[in-house]
């Protein structure tokens, strides 16, 4: 049977150029970069060659990349520490409805810990006005955390124009970038962010290592305490494949990274249009200009999500109802909630997101198998036969 | 979410599907907004369920159970059918992952909506 | 030149056997085990054999194993989350004066938000009493966490006591095992314990992946907020290829590890019996018997141990001058400074771990070269001419 | 810890060890306990450095600070040995760490202390 892998955006597999360089460093970089000795010092030159691909990438100094155990990490890394940097009882957060559980759930906890959080709501394609951020602003505001693009819509949000505000007023901006990065133009200086959080398993390398940009200067407490590593930052043995696998995924984008959303665009294009085609009452989640190019998230109306998705899984392809982390739970993720999507469609949500190694081949049989499963799903659903009447 | 391979197959393919036009007894439950729906038609003659169909929006557990219950029901009396819980449902199937639960608990209350129109429309005709 | 590695406690590198498993991982399991489809699922499957193996070789069940980013993230939880978790102002650890930093900045971390710590003095073997801990013990009391085996100086704590003692009094015992793994027998129940930190690359596994048993119904606050992986206890995308490595590593262990320890053992004994017969004036740090059995660490009269440690390295050969998290300081480390080496020994400390690649042929040059690295040192040094007159 | 092949050499290679027997001018700072203790020697004939000797417990930075300054200071005149910094240490051995600076300031410390010394040895013998 075909395999199709169309959940890119829950994790990609890693690059062949990525692993190789990764296998170097697992048989020669041994030591820990901390380590005074030879030794160390080489796996130490492998992970500040790391760095400066990813400083150089995102327009940011090597000394303002720090590395994390991912996205996830970065996430609670920016809220937690500025926060707690801040010193100040109620502080106060914005951010948007849509952000991921990285930062809901993070928000969350620090709610309960007497902070005040303001989760801005979003229009019907998933943006957030920027006039909305700037009206939430109050004095105890000390972070404005809004994504660059949303993981399940894919709308690219528009950050520039919320760090200029945040700039304007004083307050410090953070964007999760996790999904942006390699498909969006990400730059520290145009995106006036103060900090940023990236994960590698997006971006085609190893999972479990993730960073974040710290503009320099930037008011920020600890998560993670111990040794002295990450300029005495952030703890822990550094990850050292990761860190180079991270690395060399970068410089594949710094490469090549047009010509990857041109394939992502043309293939993800195309997939809606056979869809659209074949199959009635799909709904498209997201803005339709801004968004991922590798992103296509639709509502099928009078068919659930899970059932697609088995189905779907039957034929040998792999997608996503809402997000992949959000799995294992059944109502409708809170991304889909806060659009406002109708009842009929939002359960029907699917998520296919392509990559480097989707071909139109993958695409053709996946608009085929879509049509047939849906088709065969309608034909045993009562909110169908409703409609129909 | 690891289902087992009875589910898959109801879910695959499902026994009993559709509208039971001379059904007399009809149980439906479920909302869109709640992301399930089920509607179950029985067709009782003398106490004894003749035929079962059911439709259903929802995830393949829903699915599979109702199909399964749909199969179970079929010859049962109706006081037989009263008690048909929906552990029984989930044992037919070979189990169901903890949070699809609630799933065979939908058919449970299907088919207790089923019986209850019946008994309604029983009421009426006496009347 | 020869290259010989003695930091092996620093890090070591990682096995044939698991990098192979590694990748196999890297080119076959490339889905998110939060996916729900095929792919997904493939990973889940390697995730939950890795945890399996893990939990087996310690004695506790597979849903007591959680993942985490390395041994500095499971301390940091392990305290901050049973902090949190017993909602107590003043709440009261009790450590010892020499766990690692990442036990240690976490209590001062916890310490500014309001935490007692007591840290317990150990005697001149680096030890610390169990009879001290049950009388450091008070009301307000919530967590000992006291390590299985010191990184430094090689000493094996009596956490087995130790965790009767806390079991007693129904205070949470968390232990730091990150050195112990490997050589010193890991059984939760026999260690009556309640949280363990373990990391990977200790062991011959990759870096940027660790673990935390926590016994079922701890009551633990989580660290890192996110999405439900994890028991919903610990987010971010698992780490597969990390997981994989970790779980083989295990495996390995579970194998081979009394193979191990006497092979560690006897290159280790050799090796000081070559020191001490070569050059005088040299101190054994850490318990003679209660000792890792990869770890040598020595003090050596009248020179330094960075001008040691430089000079060694020109020759090939990579030790530590105490831990490797602490370089770049040049003060003694806590942990020499607690056990009162005298002034003209403590900065002439060397921390020589040997691992299972290290030949006798290694050990015999490293003592040879050592021995002319002294002398040559000693050749220069004011204390050492001091103590000849 | 990177350094730089000036002080790897000087460090590897130090001149002009040892203690320095009709030495007029001696300067010893640090202690055992601070990890690091430098002591000077310094022949002086007049006004001019003659010869140099040092002995360091210490670093690769602080034996190959003392050794380099022991070079530089050969064949200078008080006055001007008075004004060596220990920027000018530095500069000779292509830089340092940022956290080893000190040894070269403690150098500096020892030199002043040398010619200190010598102040004193000459007032004593005027008297
Ligand atoms: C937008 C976004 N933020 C954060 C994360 C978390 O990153 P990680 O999986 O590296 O923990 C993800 C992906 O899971 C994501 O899509
Ligand atoms: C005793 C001890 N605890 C904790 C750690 C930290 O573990 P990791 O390097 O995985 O963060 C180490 C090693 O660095 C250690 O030796």
């Amino acid at each position: 049977m075909r395999e199709v892998y169309l959940d890119y955006a829950a994790t990609a597999p890693v690059e062949q150029r990525v692993l190789h360089k990764m296998n170097e460093a697992f048989e020669h970089v041994y030591g820990n970069p901390s380590s005074m000795h030879l030794i160390g010092r080489k796996a130490k030159g492998y992970v500040e060659a790391a760095r400066e691909s990813i400083a150089a990438y995102i327009g940011a100094d090597p000394k303002e990349i720090y590395f994390t155990s991912g996205g996830t990490e970065s996430d609670n890394w920016a809220l937690k520490g500025v926060v707690e940097a801040a010193k100040q009882k109620n502080a106060h957060i914005i951010t948007s409805a849509i952000e991921h559980h990285a930062i809901l759930h993070t928000c969350a906890y620090l709610e309960e810990r007497g902070c005040r959080v303001t989760r801005l709501s979003v229009d019907a394609n998933g943006s957030v006005n920027p006039q909305e951020v700037e009206k939430a602003i109050c004095p105890d505001t000390v972070l404005i955390s809004i994504m660059t693009a949303n993981n399940e819509i894919g709308t690219i949000l528009p950050v520039a124009e919320i760090g200029r505000i945040a700039k304007k007023h004083n307050i410090l901006f953070h964007s999760d970038a996790v999904q942006a990065l390699g498909s969006v133009k990400i730059d520290v200086n145009e995106m006036n962010v103060d900090l940023l959080s990236f994960s590698a398993h997006k971006i085609y390398g190893p999972k479990g290592i993730g960073a974040m940009y710290i503009r320099k200067g930037t008011p920020i407490a600890n998560f993670m305490h111990g040794g002295a590593q990450e300029l005495s930052k952030r703890a822990g043995t550094h990850n050292v494949t990761g860190i180079v696998g991270f690395g060399e995924a970068v410089e594949m984008l710094r490469e090549n990274d047009a010509k990857y959303v041109a394939h992502y665009n043309q293939i993800r294009t195309d997939l809606y249009r056979q869809i659209q085609e074949n199959v009635e009452d799909v709904l498209l989640n997201g803005d339709e200009e801004n968004r991922l190019p590798n992103n296509l998230n639709i509502s099928i109306g009078y068919v659930e999500g899970e059932a697609l998705l088995i189905s779907l899984d039957m034929e040998g392809i792999c997608v996503s109802t809402g997000s992949a982390c959000s799995s294992g739970s059944m109502a409708p993720s809170h991304v889909l909630g806060a659009l406002g999507v109708e009842d009929e469609f939002i359960h029907g949500t699917l998520r296919l997101t392509v990559g480097r190694y989707t071909t139109k081949e993958d695409i053709d049989y996946t608009a085929k198998k879509i049509k047939e499963v849906v088709d065969r799903l309608r034909a045993m659903s009562p909110l169908y036969k409703d409609r129909r009447k | 979410m690891e289902y087992t391979n009875k589910v898959l197959d109801h879910f695959r393919n499902p026994r009993n599907v559709g509208e039971l036009e001379d059904a007399n007894a009809v149980g439906k439950v479920g909302s869109p907004s709640c992301g399930d729906k089920m509607e179950m038609y029985l067709k009782i003659e003398e106490g004894i369920i003749k035929e079962a169909k059911f439709m259903t929006f929802g995830c393949a557990a829903a699915i599979s159970s109702s199909s399964v219950a749909t199969e179970l029901l079929k010859g049962m009396r109706v006081e037989e059918a009263l008690q048909l819980t929906n552990q029984r449902v989930v044992e037919e199937l070979g189990g169901l992952p903890e949070a699809k639960i609630h799933c065979s608990v939908m058919v449970e209350e299907a088919v207790q909506a089923a019986l209850e129109d019946y008994e309604q429309r029983k009421k009426q005709e006496i009347i």
